[in-house]
């Protein structure tokens, strides 16, 4: 496997791999102040599928696709929406199992998909207390989560979780008949270095490893063993199109909000903006 | 022939804070942590001294955040405590991890099912999710059967509260409410929270008659109207004005983090009184 | 007890002894096809109370207050409403204790208020089935509820029900508390000839006799044992305000379509009317 | 850039009436038993000669009444079967008298109980009214006890639709459909109903762009969409059109109420196809 001269920086190739996730006939549920995922759902509808609805910001499909409109200034999708959505109905709507794909950001995960979103440990100090918001339900409800993480680390990628916000594959068995769920759960994991998937056993394993990345650096900051997919490969490279597109949607490149080192940076534009 | 009274709902925002006990169980309405948090009122609660409070939401924010640094919170009862993008609530942090509030933290549907719950006047709801996870270990859920399918559900117990404030777009005398013009994403969702609770007090940016297809609490259901304009600064309010990210950035935020450093910010900002805005 | 010369109509004196059961402060729930009731609530607007809210036809406390438009027109108290509030919400609303009256019409009552809307049995013939509606529930939940009749006889007051759609005070005991009930129930009955209410046991007893009326004639054409209050009165007479208000409010006579004899005469009127 | 497509939902109403199986459990949306009834899609269902169908309403009325009177019907699951202020039902209480069909009444509250534990993909919903009654005992409830209070309440059972039927004042070729305009008092129960079945087919009196703000059943939700103008003849559409009162009184009521009528009726105005109106 050769990593090309210059490898996509991390939150071009984690906006392309994640919109690839998306299929034609989703309706995807969007979160609040996530813009890798929104960059990455944008260039999924401008590029790669046609008969998408979204839910965001009780939204239904607005033809608006600025993704810093929908970040801070939702008020500017509603004149542009199909449809106002409640939340109570979109609960009810995914309860159902008609919510098909949504993208979840843990704090941690572990081998079979199980995620953190509640609970930072500290050494010598009393751990932090996050939130999971709807992670442990829209974990057991929505059809396929793609989960992304911004840093592949061990401590990421945990043998054991500081608490279980969300059940994914529980411990690898086929949990959910008989407790009144559909087929659910994640089906895939984005990281600043691969594309996981899950295998038979309902286990995590290399899917493709991004331009730059090794196997073994993948091994190394995971804290858990790692299976490979049979048909491992490099992922893709962002494409032409896909590169115009996140340019389109995200021009002030907003989605690096998610990423630890250029947050402030991102909040400084955000002042001067909306 | 008797003309009907319209009842006048209509109260000062200090007289409507003063409904509010040591101690309760109050939930605050708003979408998101910065978005229509009936701040106004909180920050009256705070120069009223209002201690010891159960602070409820589907989504906290900024509200819960004040008031658990202003140290009028006991615990918080949501599922979410933070600042949208601006990121996280430090007060809430600070308190959580030092054990000075009671963190009883839900998932967002699961205390819409507590509400839920409420709502039909049921002592609990059953629910498919959160399955196998620590949330609902933590919150001390029992299982229950359905008598027909034998299907194991979560029982999610019905969360009541005493009071329900709203920040609301407009909003007429007697309490026809329209607490989102047009519908954002939370709107049906505070009149759960609202219906759960004994007293209701809307905090409306203009009082006014509303349009009857956009009433979503009825005068009926309401105890207090306060003309609250700008309520909900620092935070926003639905299409009328934007969050004040200069002001969180640069003022709440760095007071908040600082360990004793917000007793400062709500000299300035708090206990002098509402600003015109 | 004297009978006055000249009685008023049963119509007459049924709407005005039912308006008199509204109380200021009531939420009243209100049904559809029921205009002997609606009459009743329209003389209470009128004479009786001046803070009541109600819920009709999805509106609440709309300005119009004409029957026929109540019954038959709906649409034209939309743009005379305060608000619309959806089935779902009015039914939370009673659930929660909050609506405080209604009228009921049921076909048969029994000694404790129970009530069959269900069920009429025939000689030598199948029993007809009809519906209950929300009677079931609305006599559980709604804090006082009015049970009117328009014929007073033995069938209807019977000793056993042909079925119990709705549990009125059950077999007199105190059966709510524990239930998740509010402190709810059937507090009085008009009939043509009289006001009946409930005794400490719970069971009925003659609180008034119409003008005209027996106490005789009223245990006659009642199937049980019928107990009589303490304070026996005449129901006192229509008021000439009671009257004006009930002949601005019903100019049609409308309400006479709950009456056997007159109800095609005004099923004729209403087709020449809306 | 890929544009939207946006999915064309439209179809004749004998595609949409194609939907329906014979026993299908098909419910049909509507205010009271004259008001909002898709009775185009019922008169198309009976040309089709549909049979064994389990209709089911939260309150029905001419279109449960007409089906019967059809033999298209098998059972009927609802709170109500009637015609408003012009009386009862004549198809249906002679059926019902016979045993021609099995009746299954549930009262209104129970009803949209049970399409509220299947909206919330739960097989049962606690419940506190319609107790020590003949109805629940009748439909079998069973008792469920909270886990958290002892308090016994109902179990209603989810009620599951094949086929759910509305008429609604307007819709978008996508299926965005505005029920009622303005609201009326059944709008959201109809939504509920149409969120129980696996197909929904929506009847619009006009079809066009909708207010986003009057949505109640959004597109992805709706399979068919049908251009059925003055589809509730004869009975009214909210703010449209009245109830043609002469025609129920003086044809249809005569003919339903003749033993071995009612096949003149169909003959004469159902078999013929839909006039324009």
């Amino acid at each position: 496997m050769s990593a090309p001269a210059s490898s996509p920086p991390p939150d071009v190739m984690m906006a392309v791999a994640m919109s690839r996730q998306v299929r034609d006939g989703d309706w995807v549920s969007h979160g609040a102040s996530v813009p890798l995922a929104g960059a990455a759902l944008l260039i999924a509808l401008e590029v790669h599928v046609s008969d998408v609805d979204v839910w965001i910001q009780g939204c239904v499909s607005p033809t608006d696709r600025s993704l810093v409109d929908a970040l801070i200034a939702p008020e500017r999708l509603y004149p542009t929406t199909a449809a106002h959505m409640s939340q109570t109905e979109i609960i009810n709507f995914s309860l159902r199992g008609s919510s098909t794909f949504q993208f979840l950001r843990p704090l941690q995960i572990d081998a079979h998909g199980n995620v953190n979103v509640s609970v930072v440990e500290r050494e010598g100090r009393p751990p932090l207390r996050f939130h999971g918001v709807a992670v442990g339900d829209a974990i057991n409800a929505v059809r396929r989560t793609c989960l992304y993480v911004t840093e592949h680390t061990p401590r990421v990628f945990a043998q054991t979780l500081a608490f279980r916000t969300g059940a994914g594959h529980d411990d690898g068995s086929d949990w959910r008949p008989g407790l009144g769920l559909h087929d659910a759960g994640p089906a895939s994991v984005i990281t600043p270095l691969c594309v996981l998937g899950f295998d038979q056993q309902r286990r995590l394993e290399v899917r493709s490893l991004h331009p730059g990345a090794t196997l073994e650096q993948v091994r190394e900051q995971t804290g858990f063993e790692l299976g490979v997919s049979p048909k491992l490969h490099e992922t893709p490279p962002p494409s032409e199109e896909e590169l115009e597109a996140l340019e389109r949607v995200d021009p002030e490149r907003i989605r690096l909000l998610e990423f630890r080192e250029t947050r402030d940076a991102v909040l400084d534009k955000l002042a001067g903006l909306g | 022939m008797i003309a009907s009274r319209t009842p006048d709902r209509t109260m000062s925002l200090a007289d409507a804070a003063g409904l509010v006990a040591d101690g309760a169980r109050i939930g605050f309405g708003g979408s998101w942590g910065l978005a229509r948090r009936p701040m106004a009122f909180v920050r009256e609660l705070i120069r009223q001294g209002r201690s010891g409070l159960h602070v409820h939401g589907i989504l906290s924010g900024i509200d819960a955040d004040m008031l658990i640094g202003a140290g009028a919170a006991a615990s918080t009862v949501t599922s979410y405590v933070g600042l949208d993008e601006l990121g996280q609530a430090p007060n809430f942090q600070r308190a959580a991890a030092s054990g000075a509030i009671e963190v009883r933290e839900y998932s967002e549907w699961l205390i819409t099912a507590g509400f839920r719950a409420t709502n039909m006047a049921l002592p609990y709801l059953p629910w498919i999710t959160s399955r196998r996870n620590d949330l609902a270990r933590e919150l001390g859920l029992q299982e229950v059967r359905c008598p027909y399918t034998g299907t194991p559900l979560l029982a999610v117990r019905a969360i009541e509260l005493d009071v329900a404030v709203i920040q609301a777009v407009r909003c007429d005398s007697a309490g026809n409410a329209a607490l989102s013009v047009p519908l954002d994403f939370m709107y049906d969702v505070d009149a759960l929270l609202a219906r759960s609770a004994k007293t209701v007090i809307v905090c409306a940016e203009e009082i006014g008659a509303v349009d009857p297809n956009m009433v979503q609490l009825i005068a009926r259901e309401v105890d207090a109207v306060v003309h609250a304009p700008g309520g909900a600064w620092p935070g926003s309010m639905n299409t009328c004005y934007p969050v004040d990210r200069a002001h969180i950035r640069d003022t709440y935020l760095p007071a908040a983090r600082a360990e004793g450093g917000f007793s400062v910010y709500l000299d300035e900002h708090v206990q002098q009184g509402e600003r015109s805005r």
